[in-house]
């Protein structure tokens, strides 16, 4: 065992794998200037050159389409987007062509590109800044997307988004690129599709994803003694592990989901579509969704914590529906 | 009958070159006839089996611009990619695509070269290098730029061509493409099809420039302006644009002056002016006449030509006739992952 | 009461609100030329000229940001997008800028901007000309959703949407344009968040939006005798009317949503999630959403039929929920 | 402070014109001079707040580039719009924004420009014409647009202006709303702030030219070069395409060679070469040094500017500092719509 920064465990699989796989290729803004805003990609163009590595201009779309159209050749290109915010102007490479090419083509070419992007409100980068859209792609068609909240899920799950041979949104939360945990020695995958009990528990399912799931880990700890949380970190939202949460529900009775996105049409509205369709009578009490704030996302310190989710939020819809 | 799951993106790179194409012999302009023919054929055929409902969605008849893709084609090999639009076929015919598999695809058969999931829109076969059309204008810019890069990044000598109307050169992606192509030196061929309108705007309601070509001055990459309708002169312009980018000099803008004989798509009522159409309906206008002409191909030369492309054609049709539509249960088992 | 073509009601709108007031004007792709693509802006530029009806070349995300910066200069443009699915190239000046000015100006700009975009599968388009994207407009803040599926609402909520302070999105659907209805003379607007009870029934609700709401009437016509259907169009999406949808559960105790978009964080999803919150105890059997295959679009008639809702499939939805 | 709901956005473009600034008077030389030590020293200010944590989140500051702002703005009316970017102080106060509520702004407070709901990047004063920044790199380009189209439909002549980077000049707005503006002859200047980086990427990585100003040439506009740490000579190029603009004559692309001197963003690490920051360090590089010299101010005009300016920025951060947060629930109660 050995300790992990999660920014540490990005970077050691965009290693690993462009060491292992020669068609594998970095590129984005900065990605090749002493290792990105982030530090994300820091030692790849030392080690592997200026031909793997591509810093390009400030051209979201030239660049996700110089990608779709390399993968489309053979290539796999993991493609950085510096803040998720900035897909809005790639949409259509991503959307339209990207995640469209191999239906379109019936099959016939393969698309194995991943799109890194980071998010993570509460840094007062207001309303441009702060965006976490991954229910854009989960509402499209041809997207796999997985959100990693521990240095474990980012390596595991950046090796696995880059093996993939589609499309896969790899969603970073710059407020955990800090954090450190202890993980094992040696080489790991964490494979698409598989959700993690994170924490056990019997009276109540909370299903978190990215920066959440330490909202949810804080409320089960204080909720301890009121209340048994079981906490479920679904790391790959498509596809999704619905197993593993109708199987908490079964136990539990009662859900709540937890995400930085405002809750209109989210990830959250989605787990309690299909709990419900699948599991109605497993349920004791409405599945709740705690998101933001439905408003752009205000700049002001005191406004910011107002609009997003947080321990005290969540803690009182887990009440709310425990006390019922 | 492409195979069902092509794996062999890479082939394409690695294929042989096709060389002898280069060189203005007889053989090359018959070659170039055939091929504009069978586009003309192809397309007039197609319009017949929308309107008699064989066909069904949205087709755009590419009828008047025989030229554009099979001058630029011809300089081509079968390993260099090409990136096409809406308005297709000929980009797929003039680059050796199977015309049995076209037909399917637009009548929408499992056999079709999409296995019928493209349709008109998005016609691919990877196996001659024709990487798909695409509905969304200006989409194909980026794309391509893949392709010159996976050349580039293996050290390969292929290159990547993308054709897109004058509509298209409005969109920001031109901008961003052009950009880092000449930024990169991909070896990169970006040919504007100006026909002079897009969908029902005239050219200059949407361009404030005579050309499209002098905008490739901005990112210090050449420009430059061909008659359309003279398959030698595409040709040649195209046969130096690719040399350049063979040989690791970067791209080019290639801007060919043409006019689109049918209306826009389908059944779209058209009101350009009347002396305009009639214009550019003379036999001097037409590119396989003008090909005739300046090719001194004789008559019996062309009426076996035509005769081949016909039956050709008919085969296609009877095949797409005879295929099954696909499958939606086996379809939908397939895909049904949410 | 006359006859009215569910296209001819845009074009009526846009008339009179182009007539009423001076600072309303309509820009997009060929508005200007003979009516446009599907003739809505027919007679516009012959009655208001170029000044007020401004063709474009093929440059949404310019034109969605003229329209923003005009409408924060105190302009009322009204916007068209030729296909839904080209919001895609525009997804920045629409989200990032349109949505959020308001907001982040701290309420001292507003953007009176009506977006319209034509939807409608069904027409053999394939993958790129055959989506409906309402879910990512629902899921950001700032904008209003609109999706009229008769000729009075076309007319009534595009009003509405032109005379609102704020960005509306104002979705037509293409398969719905030459549907003719008797309508009401003089003028009429309608009310955005106001929902509309299409035909009441005793067992399950069926809220139905756009081309679906065709298939809703044609579902309960189906199963008259059998069950007995109500069947909603909410018309506008957000503001939400939900007080007249748990109304009806209330009644029902059993909810289905259909729509042309994929489930998958689609507005059935959003409307499970609120029904759920606010009104669990109403319901009988579990909510279920009816939407298309959760894949891009195929083009082959028999393959697209077969990834669409139906009224069969409707029907066979809401089977399941009533015979549970 | 500004009004709450500020519906006077017709006012912009009714506002009686400030004339007189056009001559150059020396008058208009100290008051560019005490514009661009505003902009200097509220820059160090905000960044000595940012470094002791009284001003949260990100900062672009343009210190080292004054002289476009003032160069530009005093060129403009108070009716004329401008739209800025994510480095945008230095134009809001050259655009005559108001130093207490642009503290205020910064530390989140209610009394801030956007009412503590846009910070640093999304700063709005409409009175005095100054549109937004914009945290979306290129985002501005088409705004702006909006402004110079309501200008022109309405028959008044005023102008929109927008500032952006060199790195946004690669992104596709910029050429959808130069050919846009040029087709439309819109009253509009393109100002791009040349600044030689676009966060940590150099120029020569992101352009194969070596410069941006040629490819106005592509749309038919004039495309000027200047150097933008010379605030006269960019006050009046500003000023020629000031007035080509009101004369409808259509808009220009203005492009000013300067330095960021210091890093890209709040504490981001900067590698750029020892000798390149030494070499624009120097006081002929220095825009205010420039304007001292060129315009002739004596020392004691330098030092009652200093005094005074000194002066209003401290009372503008004891404004901000003494002014409340907004209030968070009456916020999420008048937003609380879905
Ligand atoms: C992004 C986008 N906007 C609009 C359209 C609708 N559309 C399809 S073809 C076309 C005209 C294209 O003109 P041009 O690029 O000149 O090609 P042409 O049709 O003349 O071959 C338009 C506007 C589209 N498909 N994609
Ligand atoms: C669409 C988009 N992409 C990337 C960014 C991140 N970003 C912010 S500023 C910046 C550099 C901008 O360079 P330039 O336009 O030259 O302006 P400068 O910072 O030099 O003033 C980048 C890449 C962004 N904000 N928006
Ligand atoms: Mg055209
Ligand atoms: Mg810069």
């Amino acid at each position: 065992m050995r300790m992990l920064q999660y920014i540490q465990a990005i970077n050691e699989a965009l290693h690993e794998e462009m060491a292992r796989d020669a068609s594998v290729f970095v590129i984005g803004e900065d990605v090749d200037q002493n290792g990105g805003v982030f530090k994300t990609t820091q030692g790849l163009v030392e080690r592997f050159g200026a031909r793997r590595v591509r810093g390009t201009p400030i051209s979201e779309s030239a660049f996700a389409g110089l990608a779709t159209g390399a993968a489309m050749s053979g290539l796999r290109p993991v493609v950085e987007f510096m803040y998720f915010d900035f897909v809005s102007v790639a949409m259509d490479p991503l959307v339209n062509q990207m995640a469209k090419i191999a239906g379109m083509s019936g099959g016939q070419l393969q698309v194995p590109v991943t799109v890194r992007a980071q998010t993570g409100a509460r840094t007062r980068e207001a309303a441009q800044h702060s965006q976490s859209l991954e229910a854009w792609f989960l509402h499209t068609p041809g997207f796999k997307v997985v959100m990693p909240a521990t240095s474990y899920d980012a390596k595991g799950l950046l090796k696995s988004a880059i093996r993939d041979n589609g499309p896969v949104l790899y969603i970073e939360n710059r407020l955990l690129y800090h954090e450190t945990e202890s993980v094992p020695d040696g080489e790991w995958t964490t494979p698409l599709g598989v959700a993690e009990v994170v924490r056990e528990g019997r009276d109540i399912t909370v299903v978190a994803i990215g920066y959440a799931r330490k909202l949810a880990l804080a409320a089960a700890q204080a909720l301890e003694g009121t209340a048994s949380v079981e906490v479920i970190d679904p790391r790959s939202l498509a596809p999704l592990d619905l197993a593993t949460i109708l199987s908490s529900v079964s136990k539990t009775g009662r859900l709540v989901v937890v995400h930085d996105a405002p809750a209109s049409c989210g990830f959250g509205a989605e787990i309690v579509r299909r709990v419900v369709a699948q599991g109605f009578d497993l349920l004791d009490a409405e599945p709740l969704v705690v998101g933001s704030a439905h408003v752009p996302m205000p700049f002001s310190p005191p406004l910011e914590d107002a609009c997003l989710p947080s321990t005290a939020s969540l803690t009182a819809a887990i009440h709310k529906i425990i006390n019922r | 009958m492409p195979a069902k799951f092509w794996n062999g993106q890479k082939a394409i790179w690695e294929t042989t070159s096709i060389d002898g194409l280069k060189t203005m012999e007889p053989d090359l302009v018959i070659q170039m006839y055939r091929s504009m023919l069978t586009i003309r054929l192809f397309e007039e055929k197609a319009k017949q089996l929308y309107q008699s409902g064989e066909i069904a969605g949205a087709i755009h008849l590419s009828i008047g611009q025989e030229a554009v893709a099979v001058g630029v084609c011809s300089a081509l090999r079968l390993d260099d990619a090409v990136f096409s639009t809406h308005r297709g076929h000929g980009h797929l015919i003039a680059k050796g695509g199977h015309l049995p598999a076209m037909m399917a695809e637009l009548m929408g058969r499992q056999t079709g070269c999409s296995h019928g999931c493209g349709g008109s829109m998005h016609m691919f076969e990877p196996q001659v290098g024709f990487m798909g059309g695409n509905g969304i204008v200006g989409g194909g810019l980026t794309l391509a730029l893949g392709a010159a890069f996976a050349a580039q990044y293996r050290g390969l000598d292929g290159i990547a061509v993308v054709f897109f109307g004058d509509g298209a050169a409005q969109q920001g992606t031109f901008h961003e493409a052009l950009n880092l192509a000449a930024l990169w030196k991909l070896p990169y061929l970006a040919v504007c099809e100006n026909n002079q309108y897009a969908a029902t705007t005239p050219f200059a309601a949407a361009v404030p420039t005579a050309d499209i070509a002098p905008r490739a001055a901005g990112y210090g990459i050449p420009g430059i302006v061909v008659d359309g309708n003279d398959c030698l002169a595409v040709y040649r312009a195209a046969a130096a644009a690719v040399e350049r980018a063979r040989a690791g000099d970067g791209p080019t803008l290639l801007e060919c002056k043409t006019y689109r004989v049918e209306p826009h798509c389908g059944i779209i009522a058209d009101r350009r002016p009347k002396e305009e159409l009639e214009r550019w309906g003379q036999p001097d206008r037409d590119p396989l006449e003008h090909l005739r002409r300046e090719g001194g191909l004789s008559d019996s030369v062309i009426s076996a030509v035509r005769h081949d492309v016909e039956a050709e054609l008919e085969t296609a049709v009877a095949f797409a006739r005879g295929s099954p539509y696909p499958d939606p249960a086996a379809f939908l088992q397939e895909h049904a992952n949410t």
